[in-house]
């Protein structure tokens, strides 16, 4: 007789004091001071409680915290190709069902988490995550944003902004903003069109409960679930390393980011300001923006101001593609 | 009980898989290995095999779920053909390098362009270096019979390697055959289930696959060589324990035919070696002494065994099914490496390309009497060329047709 | 027997499988980042608990018996986040050097 | 029998001062190239892609001859140490393979008997420059283009990298203050380095 395969319910937290001081990653690995997409590595194995397996795609997450035959996962972690983490993850999984149902692996179905960068989930890993929400695998893949292919020395990604200067994008007489395109809109690339996802939420490394308990919540779905997490890069964008949350809450007080839950259809918005900032105090901290001029700042406003009015669904925004430019 | 069934290749090797009891598979459609998919989604869609059918939306993802449920620690099969093949290549190294024993049926087909059904070894001969075991069989018979065998090799801890369980296209994959299906219990005996040494388990943690010094790579790519030198023993074991559990004859590495007294050999991998076992017959008949000598696998290349063989003969043609533009014979990748088998024999044979079954060209039985006249010729004057391109060259122009 | 004579310094376990570490990964020390150091005066210290929260390198905790935050000076990168978030003003900022602790001295970088 | 090569390791935090590391190396090699020597300087492969405070290594090599070993990943025995920043020395054992009578140049407001203190293998120094770059340089420079093997686009040694140089030439007879002051972008910072320099004699 086939065995019922059973899964986790992690329970919500409400306040720092119930978040387990236990580390599941643990101290010890090469990521930068201050580094956002750590913290949000940190977080994310927290809200797990450890009983789990991670699948790290090639980026900074897996170079920078793997350096040289270490690793700081307490749990099992595995290398994956930067195109394939949904598909390893996949795998894994359908490995999980067929064991427990044969009474092989005794135990609830581990949270398997792939932890994606920008371009590990909606640029060269595209096709395996989609395919990963498409077959409704239980399983968690979590984009950490940090806007740009970091590892490599910051090159533009889909996720990179308007107007950031990237190693692949630098400002020249000729293209005087750097990068022209306006980035994709991961979530949305999700919930439209995957028909056995039930759960998108984006959060941020500034609200660290709320980043908590998206990922439980997403882990507690029987199914796939995506949590799409801003996590500031002090090396990419260069600010100071101790302006990471700053950063971050910044992005969220001037729109560049919004924190939302997508859950069988139903949009609901947190932390938003009762009043938004001008996106131009959350640029001009970071050197990535520092070569824009008023007429680029007046542009970046106005895909945000368009892209707040219904943030997380699919409107159209007035932004002119690189031929009608 | 076992039973005699007519089975094509691919319906051979979907039953190979099942009595191997494979866990978690991965599909993609691709002509012509399709029809393995085919009958393994029936054979769990009616609750036959208990397995995990998962729908990879291609190639690259097919072998990273293959590998990924591999490394969890089920038994884990996947397939393809053709542009398939070399589509998933990144993979390849990390299933290897991983040490994650994974299956991957092959039933060559063509490389584009342009599109083409027809079989030709190249699609997984380009990733023969790539640290996965490779063979192929020329029957649906052996295409059963290694899909079992080579789990066993793959998962045996000396050895921990994917493996390529190749057959050609058509030919073999589509032509059924009459075969022997094993008995599960029997096969069950045989094959003993999965057990890795490192799976991603909870409950004791592994970190599988963290960065290295670049010099350090070296020590990598050591531990694969060392599994290529443990290989043979572990190959000649399980065939010698296959052979004798369900009553087979495979020689190991090499499948020898009138091979004892003869002058010229055709060596030769896959299916096209049935056409010339009959196209000895006939050269025998008019008194033209070849043999047939067929490679059973080429990863790991079964050097001494190869070198045992065509060196009982003064000239060997190699038919090649498969491309290197621009390599050392200017034909295919096989005569190197039969050349370089015999490179310290003091009596080696010449070895020449034959550039024959490319893009799915039938290798005919006037083929390989005008290879025999090539190879006869080359024994009295004592040299050939170093390829010949079979239909394209005088030498070897089909003046039959 | 193997033809394969392995340097000990050139050692990879099979398919680079490593046990996980458990409290930390001691081949990574990191301490030696540090060119600041943050300097916790407890009697201001509320636990808020934002530093042990927002640190990306773990290195703030509660100790339940004392209920006051312990710092790792071993892997601490001095990313002065936890300065940068503290409502309470309770850490300082302070130069490395001041410090004769706290030395790691690692053979190499990493 | 191996070539006899100088060699000298400038350490640099990472990101903040990897630009300026580079630049100590370039500037140095190529001070030395214009005096007639055979030269060499490259990041270490192994340190990049490099983090934030990072310790970096950055490396240069000088030479009478045709450098023979070019693919070497790092410098195990230099004889100039050149630290960016000042704290690396209670991080790293910066003197590791160090002949004996080598030379350490710090950038450090701090005197020598202060940065002495954190070093116990000290025996292995001829002597000890220290300087404060920082306060001497108009800027710290900071970019990725040059990184990664890239082409430095912005003018080499006007950062704190042109002081530092300087004052390693006080110490080191392989390039001249002449020479780093002719290929630095800011000479009086250059100038000002050697000028300021504080060495002690061990």
């Amino acid at each position: 007789m086939a065995i019922e395969v059973k899964t986790q319910n992690l329970e919500m937290v409400k306040s720092l004091r119930q978040v387990p001081q236990e580390e599941h990653y643990v101290p010890g690995h090469r990521t930068c001071q201050g580094c956002g997409p750590a913290l949000v590595y940190k977080l994310v194995s927290k809200a797990t409680g450890g009983n789990a397996i991670f699948l790290g795609p090639t980026g900074c997450m897996y170079v920078a915290n793997t350096s040289y035959l270490c690793a700081p996962f307490a749990y099992p972690w595995m290398h994956t190709q930067i195109t394939n983490g949904g598909a390893v993850a996949s795998g894994i999984e359908a490995a999980y069902q067929v064991l427990i149902r044969k009474g092989k692996y005794k135990g609830e179905l581990p949270s398997i988490v792939v932890m994606a960068g920008d371009g590990g989930s909606i640029d060269i890993g595209l096709q395996a995550m989609s395919s990963m929400m498409y077959r409704g695998h239980d399983a968690l893949f979590v984009m950490y944003d940090n806007e740009s292919y970091a590892n490599t020395g910051i090159q533009v990604s889909p996720a990179t902004p308007y107007g950031a200067n990237t190693t692949f994008t630098p400002p020249g007489k000729n293209v005087p903003e750097g990068r022209v395109l306006f980035p994709k809109d991961a979530p949305q690339l999700v919930i439209g069109g995957h028909p056995a996802v039930h759960y998108v939420a984006t959060a941020s490394v500034a609200y660290p409960v709320d980043l908590i308990n998206k990922v439980r919540k997403g882990l507690n779905y029987k199914g796939p679930s995506f949590v799409h997490l801003h996590a500031p890069c002090p090396k990419g964008w260069l600010f100071p390393a101790q302006k990471t949350i700053e950063v971050a809450k910044l992005a969220i007080q001037t729109g560049m980011w919004v924190n939302y839950t997508w859950e069988n259809g139903e949009y609901t918005y947190d932390h938003t300001p009762k009043e938004y900032k001008p996106v131009k105090e959350y640029m001009k901290g970071q050197y990535r923006f520092n070569h824009l001029s008023d007429a680029h700042y007046a542009k970046m406003q106005a895909f945000i101001d368009a892209r707040l009015k219904a943030p997380g669904k699919p409107i159209a925004i007035p932004v002119l593609g690189p031929r009608e430019q | 009980m076992a039973k005699e069934v007519f089975y094509s290749g691919c319906a051979a090797a979907a039953y190979g898989a099942k009595d191997a009891r494979v866990e978690v598979i991965s599909s993609y459609p691709i002509r012509p290995y399709t029809g393995i998919m085919m009958e393994l989604s029936k054979l769990v869609a009616n609750g036959e095999l208990d397995a995990e059918f998962v729908l990879g939306e291609g190639e690259h993802a097919q072998v990273s779920i293959a590998y990924g449920a591999s490394a969890a620690g089920a038994r884990a099969y996947t397939g393809s053909s053709g542009v398939g093949v070399v589509y998933a290549m990144e993979c390849y190294s990390p299933a290897a390098g991983g040490r994650l024993p994974c299956q991957m049926a092959i039933a060559d087909r063509a490389l584009d362009p342009p599109g083409d059904f027809g079989s030709e070894h190249t699609d997984v001969m380009s990733a023969r270096d790539q640290g996965w075991i490779m063979g192929w069989a020329e029957s649906p018979q052996e295409v059963y019979d290694n899909t079992i065998m080579y789990y066993r090799i793959g998962e045996d801890h000396r050895v921990q390697l994917p493996q390529f369980c190749c057959q050609d296209g058509y030919f073999v994959s589509h032509i059924p055959g009459k075969m022997q299906m094993e008995d599960q219990k029997a096969v069950d005996d045989f094959l003993p289930p999965y057990n890795p040494p490192h799976p991603l388990n909870p409950k004791k943690p592994i970190n599988h696959g963290p960065q290295i010094f670049p010099d350090q790579g070296s020590a990598i790519n050591v531990q694969r060589a060392v599994a290529f030198d443990d290989i043979e023993a572990v190959i000649s074991e399980v065939v010698t324990d296959y052979n004798k559990a369900f009553g087979r004859k495979y020689s190991p590495f090499v499948d020898e035919y009138m091979m004892d007294d003869a002058d010229i050999a055709f060596f030769i991998q896959g299916g096209h070696a049935r056409t010339a076992r009959y196209a000895v017959n006939h050269l025998r008949k008019k008194g033209v002494k070849a043999g047939v000598s067929r490679l059973r696998f080429m990863r790991p290349f079964p050097t001494e065994a190869v070198a045992a063989s065509l060196s009982k003969v003064k000239a060997v043609g190699v038919i090649e099914t498969n491309t290197s533009y621009g390599g050392v014979t200017r034909g295919g990748n096989i005569a190197p490496e039969a050349r370089a088998a015999c490179y310290n024999l003091d009596n080696r044979p010449i070895i020449t390309s034959f550039m024959a079954g490319l893009g799915g060209e039938i290798v005919t039985l006037n083929e390989f009497y005008a290879m025999a006249k090539v190879l006869s010729d080359a024994v009295k004057s004592g040299k050939a060329n170093n390829s010949y391109w079979m239909n394209f060259e005088k030498e070897v122009l089909d003046t039959h047709k | 027997m193997s033809r394969f004579i392995i340097p000990k310094h050139l050692e990879v376990p099979l398919g680079a499988c490593l046990p996980a570490p458990v409290k930390e990964q001691p081949g990574m020390i990191t301490g030696n980042w540090r060119t600041e150091r943050p300097v916790i005066d407890h009697e201001a210290c509320t636990t808020c608990l934002n530093c042990f929260i927002y640190c990306p390198d773990a290195c703030w905790h509660l100790d339940e018996k004392t209920e006051q935050m312990v710092w790792n000076a071993d892997y601490c990168k001095g990313c002065m986040i936890c300065v940068n978030e503290c409502p309470a003003n309770c850490l300082s900022t302070v130069n490395e050097l001041e410090f004769p602790d706290g030395v790691v001295r690692l053979e190499k970088p990493f | 029998m191996s070539q006899e090569v100088y060699e000298v390791t400038i350490w640099a935090r990472g990101v903040f001062q990897d630009m300026e590391g580079r630049h100590a190396t370039l500037l140095m090699a190529n001070a030395a190239d214009l005096g007639g020597k055979f030269v060499q300087a490259w990041d270490d492969y192994a340190d990049l892609p490099d983090r934030v405070g990072v310790p970096l290594r950055k490396y240069v090599r000088l030479a009478d001859e045709e450098i023979e070993m070019r693919f070497v990943y790092v410098n195990n025995n230099p004889s100039l140490v050149v630290l960016m920043d000042d704290t690396i020395v209670k991080g790293m054992n910066i003197l590791r393979g160090m002949p004996q009578g080598g030379s350490l140049v710090v950038n450090t407001k701090r005197t020598p008997d202060e940065i002495l203190a954190f070093i116990p293998n000290k025996e292995l120094l001829a002597n000890i420059v220290c300087v404060d770059a920082s306060g001497l340089a108009a800027d710290t420079a900071i970019d990725f283009m040059g990184s990664e093997g890239g082409v430095e686009v912005a003018a080499v040694g006007a950062g704190i990298s042109a002081p530092l140089v300087g004052a390693a030439a006080k110490v080191c007879d392989r390039f001249t203050i002449e020479n780093v002051v002719k290929v630095a972008s800011n000479k009086s910072a250059a100038q000002a380095g050697f000028d300021a320099a504080q060495v002690k004699a061990l």
